[in-house]
């Protein structure tokens, strides 16, 4: 009797573990689903306040190399290097006073620019034409615009809700006025204490940077070579020395709002990203010049006296993709940037080496992605750039496709940010991969991630993203309920 | 609540559990004993079959029945994600390799 | 043989499972420690962007009768029953032109104060007094402000950077600019599409919101009692009907930051929560707009046209507590709100009764630790405010301690929102207690629960706020180390 | 990482594991696994003390032991929360009344 026992309960024991393993696995999947669904896995959107979405583990990876590559004398970056300088340039010229022939028009041609608008042009012919196909473009667009407002009437009213206070007179931070030697100590408190030491001047404004929504915070020293020349806000265009206060950049990260971002370029839209900094380093410059400290917010989408990805390099958030955007190990390229210049004594960070650089040489999916073509497919980075070999996108031609796509002017693109394998949520899947991966000397695992990211995952193709006949309108993925215009309303 | 999870209302009743701050550690709790009911019935199992375990044995099937584990967990997440291509492909990969190595797996298990 | 090997293997289970037992103890603590201090338990300041912050079912305790008390007929509110208009008009009476006497000073005595400020005060002896007191107090803070600054700089600072985009070209969201029959339609798009239902619109608006940063969102009716008289923001003085348009209120809050809150009344701040919610409001007026409904942002510190503690109660949030802070079940007392009123169709949500109202019947705490004696000790609320009966402090005398603690100028106080037993954190401990405690009909649990508040838990006393000799410049609960100024400086 | 846990840096360790999407799921498996193993040795103790349990014996036990897991758990958490005092005092009242009540069950368990 008790053998028989013993074999009715080792039965029992025998059907209950298969059922157990049965159920262990259907829970897996279960458990998998929900996390991969989870808000906690929303870097930036989540964690951010206390720090906690800073978790990539750095140290390993710090570098005496930071992952530019310096192949000459650098120079400082003149202002009409950036696309907006240029174009406010072209337009005030073109705008003439009452009675008066403007300054310059389309039919005389690039020589007729004055500098350092000539020479910019005339060193890179065609540029000027994109920008003039950019302006037709934009005319279509708002053409277009009746036609596609049903469709995408919410992702229009969410991009300009979240731009609102960029115009008017909510305008914040307010622009610095006057000569920094002046705005940057406007509204300073006199010191009062001293730090114990710059390390804890750091991890002082780290943490506080954190509280004030920052999902990544890095310091470095300013170097003099990504300092802008020839324009200083507060001052005009001006030829200036680099302020003997300006030691040191406190680099913030911000991401979009993850589903939104993933449903560009149509849903996505830059100013979540852009507030949110502008309210982080807006408050940052007030918190450092109540200790005593000069200050200079640098913020999006213009408002910058710096160049952000290379301080960003040398903070060591990350590094500078294929797509020219920043990536960051947790974040990916969903990683936007402001920043505050500062003279309070602080411990630099070191820059990072985690592979990232050498992946993008390889990868190549958002060349593939874009709807411009405006991204590099060499097998490295051919272009020089004051004196640093780097990726660099082609700036018309990114900016026309913003002209493009079925919004109802241009608000950008971003799906180079979107396709980005580095561009994932933080959940465990992800996880082990950022902790494997850049351990991995043979780049072996590397090679294995790209091949199934190519293999697993779909891509629209660079023409879909845009309206018909040239695509469909297409979105790297579906948006969110919450942005879809025909789940809330009438058609 | 976001991605597909927003559009497919019913998987919302997910958060009950894994938003939970008493629920979810619960699951994994019940996730680590059904492991251990598992493994304890296999042992009896096995020798039901006259096969006969070694250790080695156990830790060739312990990383085979992982690797079902991980493949599942993980062809959901990317579900969850929104990228159900990616993660039935994923599955689909890694579900046949792991089948072909199960065939090779109950050969070695069954030598002495 | 066989028998031996079984007792060993006997054996080893029997050791195994003490050990086993006593790591699942030590485990079970090591994984409360994390759990209490984990930032996902920081409501509002964590999964709140996909409305997850919003976790209690308030369904089983809807309500067709608010919990404030109606008693009589209702009536408008006068602008002078708000605290800073009176202190605003009697700046402006007392302020005199450039050779000329002031319209009203101490020696002239309330009686001869214009109406309504006269009838206000008449009715409230004393009340005028506290404030001249409040007066006197903000000059001996001020003279005081150098003996704790040392300490306290960090507070300060941190303080400081939040209210920052309050004042200057910075403030933001704009004020309304003439009638809201016009201001509140500025900037509206003509409507497009029409919604499919109200309840759709309700649900689009609160998932929108939550993105924007709010961690609850109601929506209300807007009844006219609710509506402020005397005084209309972008009109200034004047008796108005409430406009046509006026019909819902969506109702956000937000939460201080936890640790600075509970270290009040010196370390909390009003400005971080008041600066999100000003950029969740602002950004949501103009996402209202732009589907084609006007809209008008409500927001902290004063720029109110409704009251917000009883909008928040229709809107089913939580429930009004003893100090007159509304108490929700997620965030307690530290609950700080602001509002969109529109004209957009919109299903209202239902008032709850979770037992809050009763609970502070018998708690008491803010009122035993309230450093000015401004919260009401009786039973049940005495006080008949415009027909409804409910509590209702003491301002002049709340006010007067905010001109009295370390802090550099009248920053305030809450203390009572500090200690209030619904004031806690997102974790298995406190959840239980949310789930279990509004289910129990007998009210035995919610004994229990304030016998064990009041045994386990310790409380400066209202008098150890103040600074020597009164007090200690205590705080309720001690600052997280990010804001304690000798950590990071040389004092 | 905040309150106690900001100000005592050892502490912050635990983040390694319980802000882990990988640890923490494991944690708690292991969790799972250590209670049906701390069962079964019961099982084991208790027949070798000659103690003759009946299932509401089994249930009485494992519910005055879920009040001393619970006891410790709550207890730490509001030690995590910066309210030291308070989850000392939590667990000496609870964990007395629960040293009473464990005498009480003793006495029960070791009746037929």
């Amino acid at each position: 009797m008790k053998n028989t026992k013993g074999i009715n309960r080792r039965d029992f024991i025998k059907k209950a573990g298969l059922i157990g393993g049965a159920m262990s696995l259907a829970g897996a999947g279960a458990a998998g689903l929900a996390a991969g669904a989870a808000s906690e896995s929303y870097t930036g959107w989540g964690r951010t306040a206390y720090g906690k979405d800073q978790f990539f583990n750095r140290k390993p990876f710090f570098t005496d190399t930071p992952t530019y590559e310096k192949t000459g004398a650098p120079a400082r970056i003149p202002y009409v290097d950036d696309l907006f300088n240029r174009l406010r340039e072209l337009r005030r010229l073109m705008m003439a006073p009452p009675g008066q022939a403007p300054a310059w028009s389309w039919e005389m041609g690039a020589e007729a620019l004055p500098e350092p608008l000539k020479s910019y042009y005339a060193d890179r012919p065609g540029a000027l034409d994109e920008y003039r196909q950019a302006l037709e473009n934009a005319r279509q667009q708002r053409a277009n615009w009746p036609k596609y407002r049903a469709d995408h009437l919410l992702a229009e009213a969410y991009s300009a809700a979240h731009a609102s206070f960029l115009s008017g007179p909510g305008s914040f931070p307010p622009q610095p006025q006057g000569p920094p030697e002046e705005s940057d100590f406007r509204g300073m408190d006199n010191r009062y204490l001293e730090l114990k030491s710059p390390r804890h001047g750091s991890d002082l404004i780290k943490q506080i940077t954190h509280t004030f929504g920052a999902s990544l915070v890095g310091i470095c020293r300013l170097k003099k070579e990504w300092v802008t020349q020839g324009f200083l806000r507060g001052v005009g265009r001006t030829d200036f020395e680099v302020p003997a206060h300006w030691n040191y950049v406190v680099v913030v990260a911000a991401p979009h709002e993850w589903d939104s971002m993933y449903a560009n370029p149509i849903y996505g839209n830059s100013y979540d990203a852009y507030s949110k900094l502008r309210f982080i380093v807006g408050k940052l410059e007030v918190f450092i010049k109540k200790l005593g400290y000069p200050a200079r917010a640098q913020f999006p989408p213009t408002s910058f006296d710096i160049a952000m990805p290379p301080v960003a390099i040398d903070a060591g958030l990350g590094e500078q993709g294929r797509h020219g955007v920043l990536i960051t190990p947790e974040l990916g390229a969903n990683t936007r940037l402001a920043a505050v210049i500062t003279g309070m004594p602080l411990e630099a960070d070191r820059p990072i080496n985690a592979g990232i650089k050498a992946f993008c040489n390889k990868c190549k999916i958002c060349a593939e992605e874009c709807p411009s073509g405006a991204i590099s497919f060499t097998d490295k980075p051919e272009t020089v750039v004051r004196g640093y070999r780097r990726w660099a996108i082609h700036q018309e031609k990114c900016y026309k496709v913003w002209n493009t796509v079925a919004t109802s002017h241009a608000r950008g693109c971003r799906v180079c940010i979107a396709v980005c394998p580095y561009t994932r949520k933080r959940n465990w899947v992800h996880n082990i991969v950022r902790v494997a991966d850049p351990r991995d000397p043979t780049g072996l695992f590397a090679t294995a991630m790209l091949g199934m990211q190519k293999t697993f995952f779909s891509y629209p193709g660079p023409e879909a993203y845009l309206p018909p006949p040239d695509g469909s309108n297409k979105t790297y993925i579906d948006p969110p309920k919450w942005l879809k215009t025909d789940e809330w309303f009438i058609k | 609540m976001n991605g597909l999870l927003s559009n497919a209302p019913a998987l919302m009743y997910f958060d009950v559990i894994f938003g939970s701050t008493v629920l979810k550690p619960l699951f994994w709790m019940i996730m680590g004993g059904l492991l251990i009911l598992f493994f304890s019935g296999l042992r009896l199992w096995f020798s039901d079959l006259g096969i006969a375990m070694r250790w080695w044995k156990w830790a060739l099937f312990a990383a085979w029945f992982m690797g079902v584990y991980v493949t599942i967990a993980g062809g959901f997440t990317l579900v969850g994600e929104n990228e159900a291509r990616a993660g039935l492909y994923f599955m689909g990969v890694f579900g046949t390799l792991l089948i072909i190595l199960g065939a090779g797996l109950w050969r070695i298990l069954n030598t002495k």
